[in-house]
């Protein structure tokens, strides 16, 4: 089983050189930290600027340059700031090639639901609902299970959507899963977990082939 | 050229009337027009729709004017960090209209540009598309989205100069730019006011044509909402 | 009866403080030479200027600052440089509150017809059709009759359409007229022409006042 | 940093095939992509699409393509200037689609920015109108026009970074912001290209995620078409 950081380092392993990407906020965030030096990558942040770097040095905050989250950044050379319209531009438009988000729940079709629950208070779908409906390849990262135990990968969302047919893969902390047209078919196990306790954990339909290989996460 | 300074904040701001829709530029707290929030308080106007990405935090931001229940509406992509706005939101004294962040970008430039309305496939098959018109490209679902009517836009820049062009800094740019000439009478707030001819015209992000009135900003507070650094030793 | 110069110097007098202005080529381009010094106006061209100055002085010409027609020119202070998606974003956002134009044939409808002629060589419409269909206020500037001396306002236009009821006034040589539901509203007549000369150049409803004063043209 | 340098005009045009469609940069002779025009002629691509506000002069520019008969059908507001383009169109040689400049500028945009289709009123009551879905907002009618596909674009800037951000200068931006990204590789030739980080992040004209291909081009000619001056003594 992983914990976040394990999520995310899973994860940055689908990062692929010369990739521009899109991190969502919590544990999309972090993987970030995890991403291969030897590869070119570029971080595209939808408020407005594309080659982030790492948070700022205390005392070189600038308030005038921000993330997503409203965190203070910094760039790297090579960088660019644009406006929010253009920002969108390059998400609707499939140049960024890919973008992971945390969700609360996925369906075995790859709809996601991560922006509201009712009867909650609701803050907004941000940028979401831009970013799954544009994105060619979208990772969600979540843990596998809510609070309460129950499965968030489910035969349909209980939850209003955020996208239909969406999301392609899921990193959990139990395993890696492909959104197929069978169901969610499982790649990968996290170290030490059962194809069993994956089962339990799966309300949709899960596809198992003959060989669940372990998570490499080095 | 075509002068578009004013005196400042509130000649900037004359016309402004109870009931008006307005857009106000913004991420956050990054790049909003401190001086034009702080004037409609002062001016008190009620019943206001705004437009705006983010709805500020309790005490900055929009949320002067929530702490006042001057806004009737916000139109917005993300409402959190903000209790005053929970409360009156689930009170039913605040209406909010919930935009996906893109779409809300692009209403502003179509108003702008003069587009009527755009298809986006943001919000397919989710409660943002009820009522709306969908329709298929080459396969993929696209809900069409209208361009938004306001009457002010507030939006701060970094630079300005008297024919009213404007250069922003950082991601403090956002949502100004598609906002400028996006409403009636768009309003400029800028850090520094300089003479025309000081701007390198290839440097300019928003034209002058789309800014009717320009002032010097004072006092900018420019918070950070989320300090995030890290120590010199960890580089 | 105007001449070409006189024409545009006559139009100069529509152009108002405050105004953004695109002037199309031909007649047109001369208003610039015409527009009262004590007012405050700036000239945009739709190939991504605005703040256009005089031509430059010889040997000053620099290959990347042109205008529509292709002309060296040079920019005043608060000029800008944009592209042409943001250009015509200000021209049809109505954000240039005067276009300028010549044509071929105008209808008392306000149709106008500037950019193609069947049988002959079609050099294409420009930016002709994204200006009519989108300015407020558009004057054309022409001669009333065509060289084989035929009419250029027409009841219907006989050549292929630029845009649809969209001409607001006509200055020509012989006079200032305004399209009206009831036709072509005679507003002014040139220097030393009649209205009964007017009238024999209109092929369209003219429309005549009591009074039909002569242009003041200074 | 995503390095996208090439090492010359061959490199970048790897790919390049017969019956291709292109977007190319560019407003008269301004701001034209010579390079690459110069290697389309010289790799003899044929039966290609180009879509270009203009055609370029005789022997110059799209021009020195039509020479060769090379293109098949051009895509352009505006195609004065050009008596082998009218020998080749009048003949049938030649197929031409003409479009209003504004409408061609938010083809390219669209197709850059993921819009599959957008609503102008340019062209409404036209023969650019016929067999073209209409319809009224607010009571004004508009067109809607599809966003355009293309295999490359080649577009010119001023300056560029390895990074592939592009700054363009003076007029000479025009159609080259709204074709980057709007084909499949965008290629972009620069008069300088520089280390990434020495262009001002806020300055950047195009993005380099737009940008597939950059190299920094040689002997550009950069003809006036319109040379048009005054005297000293005039002013």
């Amino acid at each position: 089983m992983l914990d976040k950081n394990g999520i995310a380092k899973r994860i940055a392993k689908e990062v692929k050189d010369g990739y521009y990407v899109n991190l969502g906020i919590g544990i999309p965030t972090l993987v970030a930290n995890f991403v291969r030096d030897d590869i070119q990558v570029e971080f595209q942040s939808e408020n407005g600027v594309l080659g982030m770097g790492p948070f700022p040095f205390e005392g070189e905050e600038d308030a005038d340059i921000i993330n997503a989250g409203k965190q203070t950044i910094t760039t790297l050379p090579g960088a660019s700031f644009f406006d929010s319209a253009t920002s969108f531009g390059m998400i609707r438009g499939q140049h960024v090639h890919l973008t992971i988000l945390g969700a609360m729940e996925v369906s075995e079709k790859g709809d996601i639901a991560n922006w509201k629950i009712p009867g909650k208070m609701v803050k907004g779908m941000g940028g979401a609902m831009d970013l799954v409906a544009s994105a060619e390849n979208i990772i969600v990262a979540m843990m596998h299970t809510n609070r309460a135990g129950e499965s968030k990968l489910l035969k349909q969302c209980s939850l209003p959507l955020t996208g239909v047919g969406c999301v392609k893969k899921i990193v959990t902390n139990l395993a890696v899963l492909e959104v197929t047209d069978e169901g969610f078919l499982l790649l990968e196990r996290a170290p030490g977990t059962t194809v069993e306790a994956i089962r339990a954990a799966t309300e949709g339909t899960l596809v198992v082939p003959a060989q669940v290989p372990e998570m490499k996460l080095d | 050229m075509i002068r578009k300074t004013v005196s400042g904040v509130q000649e900037a701001l004359s016309g402004v009337q109870d009931g008006m829709t307005f857009m106000l530029g913004g991420f956050g707290l990054c790049g909003i027009p401190e001086n034009a929030i702080a004037e409609l308080v002062r001016l008190g106007v009620k019943d206001i729709t705004c437009i705006s990405n983010n709805a500020g935090v309790d005490d900055f931001g929009l949320g002067l004017l929530l702490q006042k229940h001057q806004i009737k509406k916000m139109i917005s992509s993300y409402v959190g960090e903000n209790d005053e706005f929970e409360r009156q939101m689930l009170s039913g004294a605040l209406e909010v209209e919930l935009t996906p962040q893109g779409t809300l970008a692009e209403k502003c430039r179509a108003a702008q540009a003069g587009f009527p309305a755009f298809y986006t496939p943001a919000g397919y098959g989710t409660e943002v598309a009820e009522g709306k018109e969908t329709r298929e490209f080459n396969g993929k679902m696209y809900v069409l989205e209208q361009a938004y009517e306001a009457d002010f836009s507030f939006v701060k820049a970094w630079k300005g100069d008297e024919a009213g062009n404007l250069i922003f800094k950082g991601t403090a740019r956002n949502f100004n730019p598609a906002m400028c000439g996006a409403a009636r009478i768009t309003v400029a707030e800028v850090e520094e006011l300089v003479p025309a001819g000081s701007l390198d015209p290839n440097h300019v992000h928003v034209p002058g044509i789309f800014v009717q009135r320009i002032f010097q900003g004072k006092a900018y507070e420019k918070r950070i909402e989320q300090r995030t650094v890290r120590k010199k030793e960890d580089a």
